[in-house]
């Protein structure tokens, strides 16, 4: 296979066309013969097996360099860019992403190709030669195209090992395990709650009746002919959470204004509401 | 190694590597196509193993559908030990139900619902009851009476603590809170 | 039954009932409680018992997170055939870029796409995420700020090795040859 494809890549550059090798590379609905690419031009009906067989263009190049001694250099350039557009119908109904990859070494190559063609003359020395970055690229890929086989070589398990299954006796009954708890984890539960009864509640707020000023004066006339009164109090459950809801911002926003002062006289006592 | 050796080391690592009882018929159907193995020789095998396995860690036994390997009896309650990292973890449900109880307290549980949001499983409530950390101390005075909650002695032992208020402290309301500009921020949006 | 001997079935039956392999430290701390144990006297046990199995069908090993045992190499493939189910076979997509992350990493899923030419699917990813081979070790100091991909230690101990040191040796980009001089003096041929 190798020799025949060393000769039909002399052929290509002596006709400066497409050739098609002669043994199948795979069956397609149980029929068509399918032939690995000589270059970077895929038959169409032949692109979504391609596609499948190569992990990307820098494998197809790659393919391409080894085994059919493709020069990165003397490409058709203008037949693979009529070609390759081709593709882009086709893909319509495939695998556009895939093929957009492929489009793109295409253009690489093209650029390459046309920066050497270009007169010497207006190549600055310093400039980097426009292979080097593919050719790094490539043999980049392919440590680790090699690494990865290495990978799937190697024993493992479910494949390769198989660990030992061993149970403790049947009459053995586990003991009971009392579920420990931290004093620290009760306390940011409650903090947890807490700050949870904020942050969840006021996703429900309903835009209507009830607004947060509204609110803020009601407290405070409150405030003013009662003095103290506890933090819960001010709450009515029956207004539903988003009525509960308001009501937490008008006090946190009268705290905030300095005009109301919370006071807890005991650590862990209720809390009394009054007016500064 | 010998070819009975071999045999042996073979059996042996099936039954080690099978996760359930491999018995003579199991064991001889699975080696058909490469070795007729006769019952009288497997049976041969498989006592030679026990005898190998006698005083280690471990034993071949064999249980109603066939073979196996099990730890020893001895090892059970120390083996154990190796799942004490996963001992079970109260849910954050439970945890704040607790947090609640003893921070609140009393506290009924319709109070401890208004308060996370979410009705609280009876189980909740029966497993901290079970657990004696909190007990019901009298029945709140409005319709359907329901229970106030408490903690109790046991809770404060659990925590080494002499007394309520040894409980850690809580970061004051408006500590907790927050930040108040988005607050207010999403409540304009949403009152746009 | 001696001491040493009834540590040593103890440590034996820990090894074979644990789910995952256990390391020195896991030995030591599961057993705490009850017996404190140093480095040296469980390497000698662990030494000892990886004497006993040398010549049965399953063997100790050491692997990345600690010692487990299991079935020896030569009768994997009978032991197969107690299993019906075919192992998981991993693509080469797959392959390439958990090859990427094991000798690259931390890596970004940006830098994997760019070696291998094409697109990363979030499905490759999130499989070894999922299967606990890839973690994310943290994010890198660019814009977007992608996360920074490293494998596990369960993914050393799926591939029975102790450490990434045991990873197959890269092939040196010197061996790899694409005639390139070649390439130029065709090159000068078509600009002559």
């Amino acid at each position: 296979m190798a020799t025949k494809n060393v000769e039909n890549s002399a052929l290509n550059k002596d006709q400066g066309e497409m050739q098609q090798q002669v043994l199948p590379l795979a069956l397609v609905h149980g029929e068509a013969v399918v032939e690995k690419p000589q270059d970077l031009f895929i038959p169409p009906d032949a692109l979504e097996i391609i596609l499948e067989a190569f992990e990307g263009p820098l494998d197809l190049l790659l393919y391409l360099i080894r085994k059919q001694k493709f020069d990165i250099i003397d490409l058709p350039i203008a037949d693979i860019t009529h070609q390759y557009m081709e593709y882009v119908e086709v893909m319509k109904s495939l695998k556009l992403e895939l093929a957009a990859e492929y489009l793109v070494m295409a253009a690489i190559l093209a650029e390459i190709k046309s920066r050497l063609l270009l007169p010497k003359t207006t190549v600055e020395d310093d400039e980097e030669d426009p292979r080097a970055e593919l050719v790094r690229r490539l043999q980049e890929y392919e440590v680790i195209k090699q690494a990865a086989e290495e990978i799937e070589q190697l024993p493992r398990l479910e494949r390769d090992i198989h660990l030992t299954n061993v149970d403790l006796p049947e009459s053995y009954k586990p003991r009971v395990v009392e579920v420990q708890v931290d004093l620290q984890d009760l306390m940011l539960a409650m903090q947890g709650v807490l700050k949870r009864a904020e942050a969840f509640e006021h996703h429900h707020i309903q835009r209507e009746n009830l607004s947060t000023r509204e609110r803020m004066s009601e407290i405070l006339s409150r405030l003013q002919s009662a003095g103290f009164v506890e933090f819960s109090q001010l709450f009515q459950v029956q207004e539903g959470r988003s009525g509960v809801v308001v009501t937490f911002l008008a006090i946190l926003e009268l705290i905030k204004e300095s005009l109301i002062e919370c006071v807890q006289s005991q650590v862990f006592g209720r809390i009394q509401v009054k007016a500064v | 190694m010998s070819k009975n050796k071999q045999l042996k080391n073979l059996i042996e690592s099936m039954l080690f590597v099978a996760d359930s009882p491999l018995s003579i018929k199991a064991i001889q159907t699975t080696l058909e196509d490469d070795l007729a193995l006769s019952k009288k020789q497997l049976q041969e095998i498989l006592s030679e193993l026990k005898q190998d396995y006698a005083d280690r860690g471990i034993h071949l036994v064999e249980v109603a559908s066939g073979f196996r390997f099990q730890a020893a009896n001895e090892h059970a309650d120390q083996i154990a030990l190796l799942w004490k990292e996963k001992a079970p973890r109260y849910s954050r449900a439970m945890l704040e139900t607790l947090a609640l109880i003893a921070y609140r307290q009393p506290i009924t549980r319709g109070e401890i619902e208004d308060i996370r949001g979410v009705s609280v499983s009876s189980y909740i409530i029966k497993t901290l009851q079970e657990r004696n950390w909190v007990k019901v101390v009298g029945h709140k005075e409005v319709p359907g009476r329901p229970a106030l909650l408490a903690t109790t002695d046991e809770f404060l032992d659990y925590f080494s603590l002499k007394s309520l208020a040894e409980l850690p402290e809580l970061m004051p309301v408006s500590e907790i809170n927050l930040n108040i500009e988005q607050v207010e921020e999403q409540l304009e949006t949403a009152e746009a």
